[in-house]
């Protein structure tokens, strides 16, 4: 697949030519996990790889995922740039405590002698209509962990430049793939590149009603839900984190100041979750220029339901927007709508 | 004392255990290479395993025509959307079969995603069986009703249950054993090696059953282990350890029998490592063809452990024409019961979500439950 | 060690008590895990349980803690109750996907039909000059994973009680226990139960100009703090809520609509941990009785510190009092005080 | 063909191999029961592992002499609190200086928390060796320069991440290996079987050195594993394996040079158990009285190894009474400058906390560091 014209290409598609863009200029680049190599992947991520670079830069371990990063994390304290991939959200865990214990802290236990430059790939999230275990959303655990840091696309842009920084990075990133959108399409040129890096949350549309901040899986129900509520006549920014760590409060917290609401989208279960941090944040930085309390749309604190009742567990545009109908809009001038003018001005 | 005395009575039999030769034919030459030391080899392995009793290996043969035919529609239900997935076990059959014919009724069997043709064959509702993979909940069965533990998918976390489970029976005195299923992929996760630990130190009255069907997914045997034979992992623990052709039901059920008469009289775990193989991909989802090649299939597919059966049977005649069809006929009628039920759209009530994750639930599910009913009850836009 | 009598016990012998009566009353309570048998834990909680109850009943496994775990689960299928124990924070993650799938799940897996009452013991926190990996606050991991309940006491009689609680609890807890408080002692009556049980956070002292919400090790800090902000004038009042899972919203927003201001308390790193859920659900539900943001203090994002640094990490009272500083306090009435004493009335 | 010779070239010797007995003298006779096959057994042994050079062996008795010392005198330096704690390796000397003495420069070392006494062998500085026993960071030396990763302490986790830096020198075309250091209790982890199991399958150029020194803090080796040794662990991945008696150094170096032949030469990885024991309590906080006695430690102080070395060199010839001496005054000096060194105390800085979280800190991290800020210039209440 030729990676320089301007093509239309799935997330998919994109993500599998950052990796080979990166192969093709870093040879200290490698890819590995379960099913990667001839497969290339059961997503076909990294199909072609093995084609293309050979055995002994893309290639199939033992199944267990534990000895996938801890393998990872000697081949990178050797020099080399590992981009993993773990099968699923879920089969991750088995790797916890080499990503807890190791991945996040070898730079910091060593003082910054011993770097590890390394990227775990991790599908995550459902809406696919997948059985128990290959559907949760485990962004969370990462993002508690210091010394990772934590990205995830939205669009197909972002799902190529944010995999060649994530790659390009003197540190290990979980790199969180939106199962539901690796079939998302759009078409854009990899040799241009207008994508911001990490730490950089962008406006996908703006508004100034309210704000809803989301990432990944819930970037489009976002936008989608702020398409219909223009149809309501009401305004909605939506802003895309991109990077769950680093954290883009100047980006956040400058939007909410203007629109004076927020609503966080997350789809991972409510309870200590990422959306949990955000809404405390907003609150913590613009607390005079809030009319409302910044309110959550989450998925329930269950286990990811089976295939026939996801659509009941996850947020979706309506709940979106019911949870927009309850951030208090009124005409009545109100002190707080004053503040947020004066904040705003 | 010579350096392998230390591991006798854990060593596996050099090449796998054997009754049924390719062509169905009794004792027959095993396979190629060491034909000519196989008869002090048979009479070793004879020695050790006592062939099963003949109804059983016709019982066994008709729920193996069952069993096929049930894997058979379930991949056809897949075809017509009735089932989100399904991961067939086609050519697996002498090994889903003996597995627990070996076992009794009170004995726990921990089996995989893999096995739905065994438990259909230790009598489960096949519907409750497919229950996971259609989709309307996780496991569809009463796993204490029926002694088996959910299917699991996490790969070998399902064996240290399993011991725990063994501890559990033989704590509370009875005799009965446990059997966790697990793949040859399976066994690389650190959870199989825990396993077999705990059960070599606690001498807890389980075995592992280990399906080698020579590929995770669409990664080979080859790249999963270096191993003489996954068998041989059993030393390193001091579990007794034994490798079987495991498209030879009669070999098989006859080795399976011994590991469980051996957990089940206090002698300890018992690893079986089974040579078959996956004749379908993965799952439906999946396509073989970008891993291996067709002559592989074919193969595999000339030592049908149905066919071979069937004529071993015949041969020794305790199978007639009339038998085979009758067990057609009793597969057919099944099969058409369970496209018949799987037809039927099964009910599904979204507020049995927050039912089960905790005995009773939390404040905060109360709360989540009560914005479902609303969500739900809200006028349609 | 009598239990019935009232005696001056420390939180490490309080435990060690609930042990040794849950054992003597249940035939099926079982304790295992590394060094617990004869040793009696690296912390002496299990001390002389082999010794009474013999080898079945308290016992060393070989050492691998999802073994531990995954043993527990097939004998809490099998009718038992395992209490089994993680000798330190930072090595139960190897455990963590039969915490997450197993553990959590199989209630909800098999529709209530396969039950797992068993509780998994985790010495965490810091505060004892412990190296690497031996202080880790690890309590957000759990609470954010539906199916696990999550207890952590901060006095001697809660932990006597909410350990016998969780024993007796149909479902799996994690217990986490504040290591720097094993040592703390109080005289209390084992026999006379005075603790409320799960899902009842409780005021340790009362006040009415803030509220400073706490959890195990955070909860003398707060004790302390709102003493010295006495001294100054300043009444706060502090919430230990004892069990993270499930959650007492009633207590918490009953004494921040009291106080109109918060401040949340916890060791753990902040970002997405439980400190940031509290937040979040206390101006989601409080929103106009708030004068103020509910600010948190927590430890830094960073790495657990190596033993001569943990003091600068650390929450402690000078931290809380700044914070507690920063919840704008001013003698002008305003609106939002108004709207308070409103809310009050 | 034999169930024994499929394992053949994977198998251990049936007991620990010995160049030195108890008493010094050499070749002497091996441990009890099997007195009676040792001839041919030391035959079989002698053949494989060739004893190594006088004069290396002479070094190495010099560098047990100051490692001993050491270990005393970090053991007393937790009596003055001027460490937070340290894991004695008192014992286990034949292991830790053989262990390093196999290596090149060039070869990396992955050690644990037991192995300061490996590592000063090496020539790291002392003082950084400390540093995370100390506690002003969690490593003190720098790694890469020296090729000795961190200290591990999540047991077995080390194991894996030698499987990858070997994998990297392969790749780089380098013919250095990587050695692992593990206990006998970190040999039951999850990781350790992934990390066999990778390292066989990639023919990674590493070895595995398990010092069994029979206990896990208080948990005794039976209650670990029900093997009939360690070493026999290496058969189900299909690598070489070996078990020597870790209390004889001339051993103890002689197997793990034929490891690291073996490992360098693209034999793939090598595991070796060394039957040792720790005298000392697991560390200076644990109280070995409450799980072992007396009888069994003084046994093993009757082993110690370097008596047994110093015998053996006397009765040889490599070494007189002035060479001991000499060893002694130098161990003297050096545990002097170790104390006079860890008596100053060291520099710390609270703002390093958020240096090396990332390559550049995070505005997050900035911030926190502004707020410690603040909290440090703040005048003392
Ligand atoms: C811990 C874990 N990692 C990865 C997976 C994804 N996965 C499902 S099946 C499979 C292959 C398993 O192969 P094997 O154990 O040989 O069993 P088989 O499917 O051949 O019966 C993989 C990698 C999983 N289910 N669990
Ligand atoms: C994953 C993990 N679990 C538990 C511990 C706590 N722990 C530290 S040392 C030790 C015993 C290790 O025994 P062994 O492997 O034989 O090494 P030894 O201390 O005897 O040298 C334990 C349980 C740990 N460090 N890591
Ligand atoms: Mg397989
Ligand atoms: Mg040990």
């Amino acid at each position: 697949m030729r990676t320089s014209a301007s093509t239309s290409m799935s997330m998919g598609q994109a993500l599998n030519a950052a990796l080979r863009d990166a192969m093709r200029e870093d040879e200290r680049v490698l890819v590995f996990g379960e099913d990667v190599g001839p497969l290339g992947g059961v997503f076909r991520v990294t199909d072609g790889l093995t084609r293309e670079f050979g055995e002994e830069r893309c290639f199939d371990t033992p199944l267990a995922e534990s000895g996938i990063v801890g393998l990872a994390v000697g081949m990178a304290m050797g020099g080399f740039r590992p981009v993993v991939e773990m099968q699923f959200d879920a089969f991750a865990y088995p790797a916890f405590e080499q990503i807890v214990s190791h991945v996040a802290k070898t730079r910091n236990r060593t003082r910054g002698l011993l770097s590890l430059p390394m990227v775990i790939r991790i599908p995550f999230a459902g809406g696919i209509g997948g059985v128990e275990h290959h559907c949760d959303s485990s962004e969370a655990y990462y993002a508690h962990t210091p010394g990772l840091k934590v990205v995830t696309p939205a669009t197909v842009e972002d799902a190529y430049w944010l995999l060649r920084d994530a790659i390009a990075d003197p540190d290990p990133v979980i790199f969180m793939e939106p199962k539901r959108l690796y079939w998302s399409k759009s078409s854009f040129t990899p040799g241009e590149r207008r994508a911001p890096g990490f730490g950089r949350a962008v406006v996908r549309r703006a508004g100034s009603d309210a704000t809803l901040v989301a990432y990944g899986p819930g970037v489009p129900v976002a936008l989608q839900a702020a398409e219909a509520a223009a149809a309501e006549g009401r305004s909605l920014e939506v802003v895309d984190l991109r990077t769950i760590v680093p954290f883009d409060d100047e980006s956040v917290m400058a939007s909410v100041r203007r629109t004076g609401r927020c609503v966080v989208i997350q789809e991972a279960q409510g309870f200590a979750g990422v959306g949990a941090e955000i809404a405390a944040r907003v609150q913590e930085r613009c607390f005079h220029s809030l009319a409302a309390p910044v309110l959550r749309v989450t998925g329930f604190d269950i286990p990811y339901p089976p295939p026939k009742l996801e659509h009941s567990h996850l947020p979706d545009v309506d709940r979106v927007l019911d949870t927009v109908d309850r951030l208090q809009f009124d005409d009545r001038p109100d002190v707080l709508h004053l503040r947020r003018e004066e904040a705003a001005s | 004392m010579s350096r392998h005395q230390v591991a006798d009575g854990l060593l596996p039999e050099p090449v796998p255990v054997r009754f049924v030769a390719e062509d169905g034919s009794a004792a027959g030459p095993p396979t190629g290479d060491q034909a000519g030391d196989q008869g002090g080899h048979r009479a070793e392995h004879r020695a050790g395993y006592r062939a099963p009793a003949d109804d059983l290996l016709v019982d066994a043969y008709r729920r193996m025509v069952l069993g096929r035919r049930f894997d058979r529609q379930a991949t056809a239900l897949t075809k017509q959307g009735r089932l989100a997935v399904y991961p067939s076990s086609r050519g697996q059959e002498a090994c889903q079969i003996a597995g627990v014919l070996a076992l009794r009724a009170d004995d726990w069997l921990f089996p995989t995603y893999r096995d739905c043709v065994a438990l259909v064959a230790r009598g489960l509702d096949p519907v409750e069986v497919l229950t996971l993979l259609r989709g309307d909940w996780h496991c569809g069965y009463d796993p204490a009703a029926v002694r088996v533990a959910p299917q699991c998918t996490p790969l070998a976390t399902q064996t240290i249950h399993a011991v725990g489970m063994a501890e559990a029976l033989r704590r509370r005195g009875e005799d009965a054993v446990a059997m966790a299923f697990i793949g040859d992929g399976g066994t690389s996760e650190g959870d199989f090696h825990e396993a077999l630990n705990y059960a070599a130190v606690l001498r807890s009255p389980v075995v592992f059953f280990v399906q080698n069907n020579k590929y995770a997914i669409s990664v080979p045997l080859a790249r999963q282990s270096a191993a003489p034979a996954l068998a041989y992992k059993g030393v390193g623990y001091g579990v007794r350890s034994e490798q079987v052709d495991g498209n030879d039901l009669v070999a098989v059920l006859s080795v399976l029998t011994e590991a469980v008469r051996h957990a089940r009289e206090g002698g300890g775990p018992f690893l079986v490592e089974a040579h078959t193989y996956r004749i379908e991909s993965h799952t439906n989802a999946d396509d073989a063809t970008r891993y291996r090649d067709a002559e592989e299939v074919a193969r595999w597919e000339a030592a049908d452990p149905l066919a071979r059966l069937e004529t071993y049977l015949r041969g020794r005649g305790l199978l007639d024409a009339a038998g085979v069809e009758a067990a057609h006929e009793a597969a057919e009628e099944y099969a058409a019961r369970v496209r018949d039920r799987m037809n039927a759209e099964p009910e599904t009530d979204p507020f049995e979500l927050f039912d089960h994750v905790f005995a009773a639930p939390t404040p905060q599910l109360r709360e989540q439950r009560a914005l479902l009913a609303a969500e739900l009850s809200a006028p349609e836009e």
